[in-house]
């Protein structure tokens, strides 16, 4: 719990092999875990370039061909060494390599990258708000971190809503009203915050979601740190092709990013943000 | 192996193609790691212009079969912010630095060429002509006539090598790739990207930012292969070759072909190190076979 | 979606790309099921030329990344051959027939639309340019003056449709485009192949008999696409597009680049009823989004 | 056993689905079987395009990606339809592929293609002449034949030879005389014709070996069917590329072989046809 902003945990240089050793399913979601027994504790909010060893392509429109960037969702094993684990939606044909993947199988992996998130103002409230597959961040962010948290957690339906159960304590929202409240994240947001107290807010979810948590807390002067997606060639800088809008001028999320402060966002940065679904 | 390339010593024929690999950005990724184990036998900087540019809007990438798809837009800090913030860190690195510029008219060229001619930091300029000349409305690269003025007003300039970044854009690049060598190009190089297009799934709008996009990648080497060997046939200077190398077998065909040296693009997206990767299997494979060097 | 293309009124906007099948050949391995089943909306037959062609030696085709290079060298036989023993047959087919030809010189491209131009059995015709003219060297569809000089040989011949088959081997697809529709063609078609090459493996010598080759397949999508929007920003005339299609989502990006036809090549090579599927899945996808139609 | 030169077996158009029932390896060779049950029975000596119908792409150079050709190495199954095998030897991505596959998996099939092997002439004495995996077709041909057959067949070390178990009564030779005769698989066949009596030779294997099987035989006037290879893209007549020169010029393999008669090959034949191992 350490992380402060401006620094980060440095990647080892180079792709290394990790090698399976579990593949479980939360409803919708599928959690890879395994060994990176070379690889540093990455800092929560970081995130990994991720293939598979074999058979990288060939699939939907002759692809996948890049890698593909996923935040870290936790980590363990202190025993064995460090284990690494991610949270996979399967929504095109990287992602549906990656899910058809188990124990035994290898992923090819670079880092961990970026910057994470920054600890929470002493004092602080710590509100964690998740929306879909976006909960990966906030679980490792959980784990970390050493004082209570509200977990607000957005998703489509029950199906999508078992991925809930990877952070404690959960309040969550769906679409449908299946499961927790029907309606929005950011109205459960809303509450809370106007529960009132000082709070400082942790978000990761789809861009509209993410743009609707930092005007809601601009307009309360609450802290937010928001936790982005952009397509990402490369994850290390070297491709300029993951920039997004910030008071900065046009920044790359994955050497800048993921994690934003609220203050350096602007509608502008969502429009553009995400993987392409909404923009 | 030990490629003579422009007279520059290399260590191997590997080097990075531009605009695929920010050192300084790595560095703040990967540490000291990435000065002790550097992929590249030379390091080539992202095109430089004289102004400074944002680059294209988003979205800038679009994955295709076994390749890529970009438009970036020639993002940089410009002249002056370059040579204050990026060349002193630059000249740090373990490796000689090749500047990559562009100007819009001759007389930029002419300014981007004059000004580096003068840091010995810098031990050669590749010029990217893949851009349509605002006066004439030609793309430099496309035109062996543009290329000939061109040089004969930064030739001048400086004794560094220059080498000449052909567009593979064009109805006959070997005649390209003539008219720079006898205006007094040191070398040539090629591939830069092949222009390309995509729509926003299920729309007729671009989906890239910049509207269409360059291809890069496995997807363009047999063509980049067909674009060398032409220009091998045209020219007696020194070729570097790029386009969608991945491996030692991939360099090793456009050594066969005629390259000096060959850049390794996209596939540093892939792996940081692909470089050193691309130049270890070289080594294994030239052990293997008699090969003479080319050039 | 009831393409109008050239006044053919054809079932779908969904034919083959000439050279990528052979319905002779094809209805001795498959039976009557082919003329049942039959895959396009009109058939493109293999380029024919004057005299009777052997085609280039063997090794013909290459294995790309999502994709193919084939140096088959325009194998046929001949004006003569073609309508003594295959347009008979080709007559059969339930659809209309698009015969494709070549010349290498003007007055050779005359002699095969004048002889075509007399055949009730041909609904129209389609040029491929993309080889010298033997008496200028130029690559006729390279060359917009070519194109013009071409056409105005050929359209007072005939008054069936003629598609022009640009190539993408040109610095300016469009403008060769435009000069085809101000010299009366009907339409243009794009992509052919574009030029390529690889190496036998461990060595300096070409793979393919032919030395260079053709690059076709879904790694040539993108490139297609960018040709197409450009050619559309340039012509009023109909456009047949081409150049990795492999699914209904290929070709309705296509059509709404302004596409009126989407033909299809080398997928038909890892299925042969691959038109049928791309037609049923552009209907499946049209159903779904609003389409205006083109051209 | 009705094939008769000139006729084929025509295929289902278009490419269906073949479940796979059973891997199993023979030394250096796989063979697959899977249920065809609406694909007509192959004639011994056509062939099959196969490929992955998840997965065709990805593997070493981002290939395969056209489909690849196989001879039918035996049928079976007839109390419940057809089943057809196949026997595969990784020599590249596309092999690689397929040798990966189990059980329960899926091939995209089109054929039965080309031309087979034609009746032996009666009474002669039929000589089934095999080198590596091209024993596939002499097997089903073996099967369907109602005489019997002197089988000779030449592999590269023991590894390969147990392939020889894929025929009954085969006499082996191998390069490095670890099974069998220490030689060539063309010195047993000229020892075999020496020794005296009318014969007819089908041959299928590496083109170096097919040229001295056709030399042979052309000396002492003994029929002889070759099954050949090329490099194909279709297998259908589609693209023009899997020419080899034969008496008729420039023939495409996919539709008037993959079977020749010896008498309209010739040494040039082999030196380009063949996957280009040798060429
Ligand atoms: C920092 C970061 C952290 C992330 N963390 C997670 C995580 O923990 N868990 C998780 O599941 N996801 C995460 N993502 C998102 C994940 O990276 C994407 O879902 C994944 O890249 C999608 O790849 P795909 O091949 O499955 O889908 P793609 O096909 O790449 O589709 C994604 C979207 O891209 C667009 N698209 C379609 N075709 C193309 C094309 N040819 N080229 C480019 N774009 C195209 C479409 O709009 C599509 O909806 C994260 C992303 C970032 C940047
Ligand atoms: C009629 C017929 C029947 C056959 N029957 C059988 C059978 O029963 N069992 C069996 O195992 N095999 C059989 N084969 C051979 C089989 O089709 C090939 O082994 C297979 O196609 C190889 O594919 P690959 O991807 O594994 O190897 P490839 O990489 O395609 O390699 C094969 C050879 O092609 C060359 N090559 C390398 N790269 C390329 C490239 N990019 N493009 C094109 N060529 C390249 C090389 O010389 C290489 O050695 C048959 C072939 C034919 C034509
Ligand atoms: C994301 C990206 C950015 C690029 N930027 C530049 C550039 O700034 N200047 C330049 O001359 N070439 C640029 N290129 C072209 C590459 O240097 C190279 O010519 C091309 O990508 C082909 O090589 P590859 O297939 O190995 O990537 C860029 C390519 C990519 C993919
Ligand atoms: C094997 C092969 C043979 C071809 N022969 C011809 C031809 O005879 N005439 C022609 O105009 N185009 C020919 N073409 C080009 C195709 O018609 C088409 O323009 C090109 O392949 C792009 O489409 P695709 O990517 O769908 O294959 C051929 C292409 C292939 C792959
Ligand atoms: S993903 Fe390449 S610069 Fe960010
Ligand atoms: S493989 Fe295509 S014609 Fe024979």
């Amino acid at each position: 719990m350490t992380a402060v902003r401006g620094e980060r945990v440095q990647a080892p240089f180079g792709v290394r092999a990790l090698r399976l050793t579990r593949r479980e399913e939360y409803g919708a979601y599928v959690v890879l875990s395994g060994g990176d027994p070379d690889g540093p504790r990455p800092d929560p909010g970081q995130f990994y370039m991720l293939r598979s060893s074999e058979r990288w392509g060939g699939g939907a429109g002759e692809r996948p061909f890049l890698p593909r960037a996923f935040s870290v969702l936790r980590t363990g094993g202190d025993g064995e060494g460090l284990e690494l684990q991610f949270l996979l939606e399967a929504v095109g044909p990287g992602t549906e390599r990656l899910c058809e993947l188990d124990a035994g199988e290898e992923l090819s992996v670079l880092g961990p990258l970026g910057r994470g998130f920054a600890a929470p103002r002493p004092g602080h409230r710590v509100l964690l708000v998740g929306g879909g597959v976006g909960i990966a961040p906030l679980a490792i962010w959980q784990d970390r971190l050493d004082t209570g948290t509200t977990v607000l957690l957005g998703f489509r339906d029950a199906h999508h809503a078992a991925g809930a159960a990877l952070l404690s304590g959960a309040v969550v929202a769906t679409d449908d009203g299946s499961v927790g409240d029907h309606g929005l994240v950011t109205d459960l947001l809303e509450s809370e915050l106007d529960a009132g107290g000082e709070a400082e807010v942790y978000a990761c979810g789809p861009p509209p979601m993410l743009e609707v948590v930092r005007a809601v807390c601009a307009e309360r002067s609450v802290p937010a740190q928001l936790a982005l997606e952009a397509g990402m060639a490369c994850g290390f800088g070297g491709c300029f092709g993951c920039v997004v809008p910030s008071a900065r001028g046009l920044i790359r999320l994955c050497l800048e990013g993921p994690v934003l402060d609220g203050a350096e966002c602007s509608s502008e940065t969502f429009a553009v943000a995400g993987m392409g679904h909404s923009g | 192996m030990n490629p003579s390339f422009c007279g520059l010593g290399l260590a191997h024929p590997v080097i990075n193609a531009s605009g695929t690999f920010d050192a300084i950005a790595a560095h703040r990724v990967f540490g000291d790691a990435l000065y002790e184990h550097f992929p590249f036998a030379a390091f080539v900087s992202k095109t430089v212009t004289v102004e400074p540019r944002q680059g294209n809007p988003p979205p800038r990438l679009w994955e295709l079969p076994a390749g890529l798809m970009n438009s970036i837009g020639l993002p940089n800090k410009g002249l002056e912010g370059y040579l204050a913030s990026d060349l002193p860190v630059l000249a740090e690195l373990p490796v000689p630095l090749i500047v990559n510029v562009m100007g819009f008219t001759r007389e930029q060229v002419a300014t981007l060429v004059g000004a580096f001619a003068a840091r010995e930091e810098v031990a050669a300029l590749e010029l990217n002509v893949s851009c349509p000349n605002v006066e004439t409305g030609l793309i430099m690269g496309a035109d062996p006539d543009e290329v000939s003025r061109l040089m004969n007003v930064v030739r001048p300039l400086t004794e560094k090598p220059l080498i000449v970044k052909l567009t593979p854009n064009a109805t006959d690049p070997a005649a390209v790739a003539h008219a720079a060598q006898e205006a007094g190009a040191d070398a040539v190089s090629l591939i830069n990207t092949i222009r390309g297009m995509a729509l926003r799934p299920g729309t007729d709008q671009p989906w890239l930012g910049g509207g269409t996009g360059g291809v890069s990648g496995p997807a363009v080497r047999a063509i980049a292969l067909a674009q060398l060997v032409a220009v091998r046939g045209a020219v007696g200077i020194d070729i570097v070759a790029m386009g969608g190398v991945a491996s030692g077998t991939d360099a090793l065909e456009f050594l066969h072909a005629g390259a000096g040296l060959v850049a390794v693009g996209t596939e540093n997206f892939r792996d940081p190190s692909a470089g050193s990767r691309v130049s270890a299997e070289l080594d294994r494979l030239a052990s293997r076979t008699p090969f003479s060097g080319a050039g």
